[in-house]
């Protein structure tokens, strides 16, 4: 079981989260993207709770699943609530406010 | 400062201490944080009496009696030196008691102002108290964190609950404020969690006070891979902060969000943020001689760059979101020079904050109520229309731009010390220099409602609501009387700022 | 006795304060009547010390002023021989012109205004006579100076008279600065200012500290003497009423210079009394010439003060304070004299030009006839006052100066006749003007008669045959003055030279030089007539330039400092905010200022905020990168 | 509690007025009339009981503010804030009374004003450290806001500059506090003097550069004084006074009572520049002030001449030199003053304050003449008038350590003549302009608020000795200190 | 096991590209669902069986549903088919060159440690784990349950529709 190589598999996950969220235009999208960061997360602390036979860090995991579903309910009500008001889905296209 | 406090020491303690008190015993496990249970408890209720009743006056008043409960609660409760019930989840220090009265503080003014703020729409209202009250939660966690897990979830129930506060304005603005906070949000959280991910990685424990021995006494690649677990950490706790780089967020949202909400965005979580980055900054203490260097360069960028920028806007809320950067600079000042003095001085800088920075969202609630609008051109000739508003939101940009006698300046004086008895020259020359540039935006403000003739010459109408002026009211006496009388406050708070210092 | 003392200035300042507060509300010639009777008085107790004086008394009183203990700060009023003689002559002089005043200003609607002036001038020349320190007498010399501006510019409504005045403050003030310094250095250097102690200081100071501060003091005289370079006000100050002319400008405060360098001669050295005689010469012969040239009947008495005032340096540059002191009184009386029966004729006429004047002998009979005395006392003529003095200074000079220094005080003396017989003739003789003039009232002439008594007998004091009681009263043992047969002669001659001068040249307009020399002689004609184009020079190189500077500092100040302080002090931030608002100047010197800087930053952060979330996250993503990288 | 009554008087009126409604014009008036009156009286009472032969601070009172801190209420006063205080109350009162002529907000304008008036007698009384910042940063408010409502011209412009000047000089001074405090952890300027004696050069200059800042701005010094003109121009008749009278002596009054005393071996070192910049101001404010074309400028740019003398005096630290430059203070506090009101009477008449649509008004407003004749002479330093005591004094006391800066500097007092001649000859002197043909002499009310300062003037200028006794113990005291100190 | 670490790990990588280029969102969303699947492999290789259950039902069952819905959803409110591609982004050099960085100092940080390998009988048993979470984590339980009503109750309050229209203005 190489510790290292399933750390490299999260850090892959996590960067192509990470790009996801810095390219993808749908606001979905970048949610999507976001679950890979949150993936990433929990693979490592998996990974971790084995390494270390730590049972919280495992629960941490199940926590970060919980609230990955939580912030996809908030995330995705915010993406209809901007289609209904802002009649747009692109993350892009978000630009009333600046300065 | 040092002698200052020796002598404190040696006399009795004031009578002001029973108010906090800070009577010696161990508490029980679990019922050390009976205002958070009180605060949840009631924040459910009032989602419930805001899903079923008629009106938002139920749900008030729910959360009122909420609020006052918990407050009981928090006077009542047993606080000993330093607590960790919850199987050292949590950490009850008087550190963390004064986070816990700033946050009830916090809500209990913005309370007043969701309540009277005329954008927010009556049938959301009930939603709004009771998400409120579970964001207080939220906050006080925060502040009680002591372990990894804790600080995340805490974090998560702040940040949701105010990804959804934002979004309440049922138009364009309001719901790309929320999807821009809750991108930045969830990717800055994100990054945090794979930090905190990596930190259990190499630490082996999510526990602070296990964390911290872990650290110590490490080396070579090890430390490299802690710090780059810190700095990861460090993004979602900088985004909650609005420190620079991670304060782009800022403007848009405070923009778009009801001015209610933005006043709280602008306090409860800087003060529940600064205290987590304290607490984890103790918790990754030996790394401190790598860390301190980066903060205090951030720390100047902070406020610079708040303040430059802020120079130019038109909008207030977005003036006050930069303004609120450049205050969190000034804050950062406590937590960069790490020393106690700095921690008072942060304490007492956020007490003037939450009075100071409340009572201007209240101006600016009282003057959208009456103009509907938040251009800073609202305020032209206000003095004359409005003349207590005008003389309440004058002291509260004065203190803010730390004029004496209010209390934003004792804060203020007392931040400058911190840095200069650290040693920091140049960040108390960088602070100085950024409060005269600050000066500059508050005075326009002023300039404005005093000196420029009003567009139109009747009185604003509606005049400020009954809650919005016991909002302004009390903010604006507390700076000042705070201000004039700060010996009280600051007794206390030197007792409070008790940090394990390594 | 010391009463006495203080009551001298007093009186005229209490004068001065009852006509300033309630003048307006006495009839006009009651207010004239009560500055006469307050410097009557004031003579009367001058002439109560006389015995005392003469007896070889000093008289002084004493008070502290800036410092409780230190008596270098104290102020004190102290007569001696040579205060009393320019207390007599103060006094004298001044009551007689007073008292013309009630006369010459009559009609005028500021008259009480005038005679207040008049009483004021009077009690600070009196302190400025009594003061026996540095800093009451500097106190006092300021003050004549502002009555003088205050007199000059009686008539203000015209804009000459009001410049004239102003030069004259500001020319004698250049003079004034130098005296404070010489008084600061003597101060600090000699940790004395008492006059009776300046002699003990030339044995403490040393010769080079004595010769800068001596000169330092000189400068003062200069400017209030209008000696050369610093003598173009006194000309313009004619604008003023004829009787400031004739007390201020003639007889007494620019003979202030006169009095202070003989005050304070113990403590100039032989260098410092060279340039005392240069500067004295030069003026004496320059403005003598100028006097020549000038068509103007007051304008012409004015560089006839002038060259006698030089005349009068020279003297003290002989080192003769005494002869000094006897001209200044023999002058004094003259002088005044010439310039009141001036003012009779301008009162009479209302002109002064000379071209438009003539014949007025028969007009104004005791003008004409006192002017004349006041004339041939000025030529130096056996035995009018005038003889004794200036013979006086001319036997010193043949004693003590150079060889030729004799003869340039001859040729002197021969312009001296020369301008002021020219000035007599064209006035009084010749075809009569259009303006047939009428003799003035009593009031002006009986004055003039005393001062014409004075004019011919002051002089007399300084003459063998009283046995020099003058120099008696000045403590002086070595004496020039006497009868020497050749120097009389040489005056003689020297005034008759000057008569025939002023008859051919000055009246028939005769063509005394060769036809060779004509062209030299017209250019020197020119230039004198232009005053030697000094106030020019004075225009071209000090006042335009220092205008110029002021104008450029100004501006400096607005763009430069302002603007840099204002980047530096961040407040150039709100000025670029406010730019539609203010001018475009500031706006200038903001691009210039380090404020562009800010503002810069403030706009370019600012476009950073492009409301893209995209571009936020990859700031966030970068700045994690960074941080990692950065963290050591 | 002589001193907290006379801090309360104005405090009490502020008080008053506002407790009063909007439209009590006259009781608003008569309120702030009587306020500063009081405080008048009690600065009078002060004067009578105050005992020169003394050492030390008198009416001293301290009570515990900021525990925590160790800050005290803490006031008293010596022979150098006493002339201060008075002076203060005196044009207070007289400025109070000018402030009659202000024609709306008058709730807002005396409330605003007699808190000014509490913020700049606390400033004089004040013997803690932070209680003077307090006090000083007290008076920039109610200033900023005469500026910028009442003021004309750029008056938005004009009050900001000052606002922003004083406050980034004052963030300076802020920083050499807490420095001070954070090496000797007190705030009493007393026991500051004592303990800054033993402070390391470098410490001290540090420190004395940081006071300077805060005070150079104030006095001004070059180059930090181009807020003063604009800010004297704009502000309204009332707000000049006070702010040549009383603001710039704040910055005066800081070097002596707290730079010097505090870094005294910084103070010795810098004194040859401070003497530097003394003429810098002198020659540099004549200059400036004769190109002017503007009434108030000028008096403003010539305010910055004068104030000059203050730092040329203080630079000696001589017994002359230190006298002369409090007595300038004080002179220059009523003849400036007096000069503000002049312009501002001029003004209320005519609209204008440009010295070339004046012109032989002397003959047509005798009494105004009078009163403007006088004090130009005042302020050109005429003798037997205060303004020449200070400028001698100052002078004398510098040319023994400072030759040549001294000798600079007397270009000024031939500048002053000039351009306050300058003033005479284009408002007074010269034909009648036809357009004020029908101007009105002064009223009652304009010679009464005047009629003190004449005297005070004259009997200063005469009587020199009376300020200068008062003053001199506690100067002796200052040189001691700071001389001793080497 | 090695092998089928590699197969996860190519499962989760492939996916995990498909998510964030593939233009079609629902496409995507599925891929997720590769993704999610992929690491509950993982998860049952790390022993974690609970987990990957866990993962499995809410991840896959619940919230991919969840976007799958909101996408139809947002699709139909813009009036565009739910499957239709979705132009691509400006900055995608500079967001791949960040994640790239992003991913060199991380593994530039973590490979050169030495990891400990894991112990072959480590792992943590289903009911510590169930005993952890009543007794030492009972209040992120509490706190979790918080955000799961705020969470809800804040989503409905957003996204329900306007109640009578516009804000009352």
């Amino acid at each position: 079981m190489s510790v290292r190589l399933i750390l490299l598999l999260s850090h892959a996950l996590f960067a192509l989260g990470v790009y996801g969220v810095l390219t993808r235009r749908h606001a979905i999208g970048l949610l999507l993207s976001i679950e890979l960061i949150l993936n990433a997360a929990a693979l490592n602390f998996v990974l971790f709770s084995r390494a270390f036979g730590h049972v919280e860090a495992q629960a941490f995991a199940l926590f970060i699943i919980a609230l990955a579903a939580c912030e996809a309910v908030v995330g995705l009500a915010i993406v209809i609530g901007l289609a209904r008001h802002a009649h747009t889905v692109f993350a892009d296209q978000v630009d009333l406010l600046k300065g | 400062m040092k002698q200052g406090r020796g002598s404190c020491r040696a006399a009795t303690p004031p009578a002001v201490l029973g108010l906090v008190g800070l009577r010696a015993g161990g508490g029980v496990p679990g019922s050390a944080s009976p205002a958070e249970a009180i605060l949840s408890l009631g924040g459910l209720l009032v989602l419930l009496i805001g899903a079923w009743a008629r009106g938002h006056r139920p749900a008030l008043t729910a959360s009122w009696l909420t609020l006052a409960a918990g407050a009981a609660a928090l006077w009542s409760a047993p606080v000993p030196p330093a607590s960790s019930p919850f199987f050292g989840l949590i950490l009850c220090d008087p550190f963390s008691l004064a986070f816990r009265w700033l946050a009830l503080g916090t809500l209990a003014i913005v309370l007043l102002l969701a309540s009277a703020s005329r954008e927010l729409a009556a049938a959301v209202r009930g939603e709004c108290y009771g998400l409120l009250l579970l964001l207080g939660v939220g906050l006080m966690l925060m502040a009680e964190a002591n372990h990894l897990l804790m600080a995340y979830l805490a974090m998560e129930l702040v940040s949701l609950s105010s990804y959804v506060l934002v979004g309440f304005l049922r138009e364009r603005r309001s719901a790309e404020a929320a999807l821009k906070y809750l991108l930045f949000g969830a990717l800055s959280s994100g990054i945090m969690l794979f930090g905190m991910s990596l930190l259990f990685g190499l630490t082996g424990s999510l526990a602070f006070p296990d964390l911290q021995a872990a650290v110590a006494g490490t080396g070579g690649p090890m430390a490299r891979a802690l710090l780059v677990a810190a700095a990861l950490m460090l993004a979602g706790l900088a985004f909650k902060i609005s420190m620079v780089p991670f304060h782009m967020w800022t403007p848009d949202v405070y923009e778009g969000a009801p001015a209610a909400v933005t006043a709280l965005l602008s306090v409860g979580p800087k003060a529940a943020g600064l205290a987590l980055l304290l607490r984890l900054l103790e918790a990754l203490a030996p790394l401190w001689a790598s860390l301190s260097p980066l903060l205090l360069a951030l720390t100047v960028v902070t406020m610079t760059l708040g303040n430059l920028v802020a120079l130019v806007q038109t909008n207030v809320k977005r003036l006050l979101a930069y303004s609120t950067i450049g205050q969190v600079g000034y804050l950062l000042i406590g937590l960069a020079v790490h020393t106690r003095v700095g921690h008072e001085a942060l304490l007492v800088y956020l007490v003037a904050y939450l009075f100071m920075n409340l009572g201007a969202f209240a101006c600016v609630v009282a003057v959208m109520n009456g103009t509907g609008s938040e251009a800073l051109e609202a305020f032209r000739g206000l003095a004359r229309r409005a003349p207590g508003l005008s003389l309440a939101f004058a002291v509260f940009l004065l203190s803010l731009a730390g004029i004496p006698p209010l209390l934003g300046f004792v804060g203020k004086f007392l931040l400058l010390g911190s840095a200069l008895d650290a040693g920091e020259v140049a960040l108390a020359v960088a602070a100085a220099v950024n409060s005269a540039i600050a000066l500059y935006y508050y005075t326009n403000i002023i300039r404005l409602m005093y000196f420029a003739p009003p567009a139109q010459a009747e009185p604003l109408s509606p005049s400020p609501s009954p809650a919005l002026r016991l909002a302004l009211g009390s903010c604006a006496a507390a700076t000042l009387a705070l201000g004039l009388w700060p010996g009280p406050l600051l007794e206390l708070i030197s007792r409070l700022a008790v940090v394990r210092l390594l | 006795m010391t009463p006495a003392l203080l009551w001298i200035p007093l009186l005229p300042l209490a004068a001065f304060a009852l006509l300033i507060t309630c003048g307006r509300r006495l009839a006009p010639p009651v207010a004239g009547w009560v500055a006469v009777a307050a410097l009557a008085a004031s003579a009367g107790a001058t002439l109560a010390l006389a015995e005392p004086v003469l007896r070889g008394q000093r008289l002084a009183v004493r008070w502290a002023w800036l410092s409780a203990g230190d008596p270098r700060w104290a102020l004190g009023l102290a007569v001696d021989g040579l205060s009393w003689l320019m207390l007599a002559v103060v006094t004298g002089v001044g009551t007689m012109i007073a008292c013309y005043s009630i006369g010459y200003m009559r009609g005028d609607p500021r008259y009480p205004r005038f005679f207040a002036y008049l009483a004021l001038f009077c009690a600070s020349m009196l302190g400025l006579v009594l003061a026996d320190h540095f800093l009451l007498l500097y106190a006092c010399w300021e003050l004549v100076g502002l009555c003088s501006y205050l007199l000059i510019s009686f008539w203000f409504e015209k804009p000459a008279a009001a410049a004239a005045g102003r030069k004259a403050f500001i020319t004698t003030r250049i003079g004034d600065a130098g005296l404070l310094a010489g008084i600061l250095w003597l101060a600090w250097a000699g940790g004395t200012l008492q006059f009776d102690a300046l002699a003990g200081l030339r044995e403490t100071l040393s010769h080079g500290l004595l010769t800068a501060i001596s000169l330092l003091i000189f400068l003062g005289a200069v400017g209030k003497s209008a000696q050369v370079p610093l003598h173009v006000w006194l000309p313009d100050a004619m604008e003023g009423p004829t009787p400031v002319s004739a007390l201020i400008h003639a007889a007494t405060m620019v003979a202030a210079g006169i009095y202070l360098v003989a005050r304070t001669l113990p403590l100039f050295t032989p260098e410092s009394l060279q340039v005392v005689l240069a500067v004295g010469l030069l003026t004496h012969l320059a403005a003598g010439t100028v006097a020549l040239t000038m068509t103007d009947i007051k304008r012409v008495l004015a560089y006839s003060t002038i060259s006698q005032l030089g005349l009068m340096m020279t003297a003290l540059g002989l080192g003769a304070a005494a002869l000094a002191m006897f001209h200044l009184t023999t002058h004094a009386c003259f002088k005044a004299l010439l310039f009141l029966g001036a003012g009779s004729v301008i009162h009479a006429t209302h002109e002064q030009e000379l071209g438009r004047l003539g014949g007025l002998r028969r007009a104004m009979p005791w003008t004409a006839a006192v002017f004349l005395i006041a004339a041939v006392s000025m030529s130096g003529v056996f035995p009018l006052s005038g003889f004794w003095s200036k013979d006086a200074i001319l036997l010193a000079a043949q004693h003590d100066g150079p060889p030729w220094l004799l003869g340039a005080l001859l040729a002197g003396a021969v312009m001296t006749t020369a301008y002021v017989f020219r000035l007599y003739l064209r006035c009084f003789h010749g075809a009569p003007a259009p303006h047939a003039g009428h003799e003035s009232p009593l009031i002006m002439v009986l004055p003039m008669a005393v001062l014409a008594l004075g004019a011919a007998a002051v002089g007399l004091a300084g003459s063998p045959w009283l046995a020099h009681p003058l120099l008696h009263l000045l403590g002086l043992t070595q004496i020039h003055a006497g009868i020497d047969v050749p120097i009389l002669l040489w005056s003689t001659l020297a005034a008759a030279a000057g008569l025939w001068l002023a008859w051919s040249v000055g009246v028939r307009r005769a063509r005394p030089l060769p036809a060779a020399l004509r062209p030299l002689g017209t250019r020197l004609y020119t230039w004198a007539a232009n005053k030697y184009y000094v106030d020019e020079w004075y225009q071209r190189l000090i006042i335009g330039p220092y205008l110029a500077a002021a104008r450029g500092l100004s501006r400096f100040d607005l763009r430069v400092i302002d603007g840099a302080v204002d980047g530096a002090g961040l407040a150039g931030r709100a000025l670029a905010v406010w730019k539609e608002r203010f001018d475009r100047l500031v706006v200038d010197r903001l691009v210039n200022g380090t404020a562009s800087a800010v503002r810069l930053a403030g706009a370019g952060l600012r476009w950073v905020q492009t409301g893209i979330v995209h571009q936020y996250l990859l700031v966030v993503v970068v700045a994690v990168v960074v941080v990692s990288l950065v963290l050591k | 509690m002589l001193l907290t009554w006379l801090l309360a008087c104005p405090l009490i009126g502020m008080l008053v007025v506002l407790a009063l409604p909007k439209t009590a014009v006259r009781a608003i008036r008569a309120a702030a009339l009587l306020a500063t009156g009081f405080a008048l009286l009690l600065s009078l009472e002060l004067l009578i009981a105050y005992q020169p032969a003394a050492a030390g601070m008198q009416f001293v009172e301290r009570a515990p503010w900021i525990p925590p801190l160790r800050i005290f209420y803490h006031l008293g006063v010596d022979g150098i804030s006493l002339p201060l205080v008075i002076l203060t109350a005196l044009l207070g009162f007289l400025a109070c009374i000018a402030s009659y002529s202000i024609a709306e907000r008058h709730k807002e304008y005396f409330a605003l004003y007699l808190l000014l008036e509490v913020g700049m007698l606390g400033t004089f009384l004040a013997l803690d450290l932070f209680l003077f910042y307090i006090f000083w940063e007290l008076v920039l408010v109610p200033m900023y806001f005469l500026i910028g409502i009442w003021g004309g011209g750029r008056r938005e412009y004009s009050a900001f500059k000052f606002f922003v000047y004083t406050l980034a000089g004052s963030l300076a001074m802020l920083l050499a506090i807490l420095a001070l405090y954070f090496r000797a952890h007190t705030f009493d300027l007393l026991e500051l003097a004592a303990a800054g004696r033993t402070f390391e050069l470098g410490f001290q200059q540090l420190l004395f550069l940081g006071f300077f800042l805060g005070f150079a701005v104030k006095v001004p010094i070059f180059p930090f004084h181009t807020w003063l003109p604009d800010a004297h121009v704009d502000a309204p008749t009332p707000g000049s006074v006070l702010l040549a009278g009383v603001l710039l002596k704040m910055g005066g009054y800081g070097f002596f009572r707290i730079a010097y005393p505090i870094c005294p071996a910084a103070a010795m070192g810098f004194g040859g520049a401070m003497a530097c910049l003394g003429v810098i101001n002198i020659v540099y404010g004549a200059f400036v002030a004769m190109a002017q074309t503007d009434f108030k400028r000028l008096v403003a740019y010539s305010s910055v001449s004068h104030m000059g003398f203050v730092l040329l005096g203080l630079a000696s630290l001589t017994p002359e030199g230190l006298q002369g430059a409090m007595f300038q203070m004080v002179s220059h506090g009523v003849v400036t003053g007096a000069m503000f009101l002049l312009v501002g009477v001029l003004y209320d008449r005519t609209h204008t304050r440009e010295l070339s649509a004046f012109g032989g008004l002397g003959a047509r407003v005798p009494v105004y003449a009078g009163f403007l004749i006088f004090f130009s002479l005042a302020s050109l330093g005429l003798p037997g008038l205060s303004g020449f005591i200070g400028e001698f004094l100052s002078l004398v006391g510098a040319f023994g350590v400072w030759r040549w800066q001294t000798v600079v500097s007397l270009l000024g007092i031939v500048a002053a003549a000039a351009y306050m001649l300058q003033v005479i000859q284009q408002v007074l002197l010269g034909p009648l302009n036809e357009r004020w043909r029908e101007l009105p002499d002064m009223t009652l009310r304009e010679g009464l608020s005047l009629a003190p300062l004449l005297l005070v003037t004259l009997g200063l200028g005469v009587l020199p000795l009376a300020l200068l006794e008062v003053q001199d113990g506690a100067l002796q005291r200052l040189i001691a200190h700071v001389v001793g100190a080497r | 096991m090695t092998f089928a670490l590699l197969l996860l790990a190519a499962m989760v990588l492939a996916g995990a590209v498909w998510v964030v280029t593939l233009r079609n969102l629902f496409r995507a969303a599925l891929s997720l669902g590769v993704v999610l699947l992929g690491v509950a492999g993982l998860f049952l290789l790390l022993e974690a069986e609970f987990l990957a259950f866990v993962q499995i039902l809410i991840y896959v069952g619940a919230i991919l549903t969840l976007v799958v819905f909101a996408i139809m959803l947002t699709a139909r409110l813009q009036g565009t088919p739910g499957t239709a591609a979705s132009p691509a982004s400006r900055q995608r050099v500079g967001g791949a060159l960040a994640a790239l960085a992003l991913f060199a100092v991380l593994a530039g940080a973590t490979q050169p440690l030495l990891w400990p390998e894991a112990p072959p009988a480590g792992a943590v048993p289903l009911a510590a784990l169930g005993q952890q979470l009543v007794t030492r984590l009972i209040l992120p339980f509490e706190v979790i349950s918080l955000v799961f009503v705020a969470a809800i109750v804040g989503a409905i309050a957003i996204a329900s529709g306007p109640p009578g229209g516009a804000r009352p203005r």
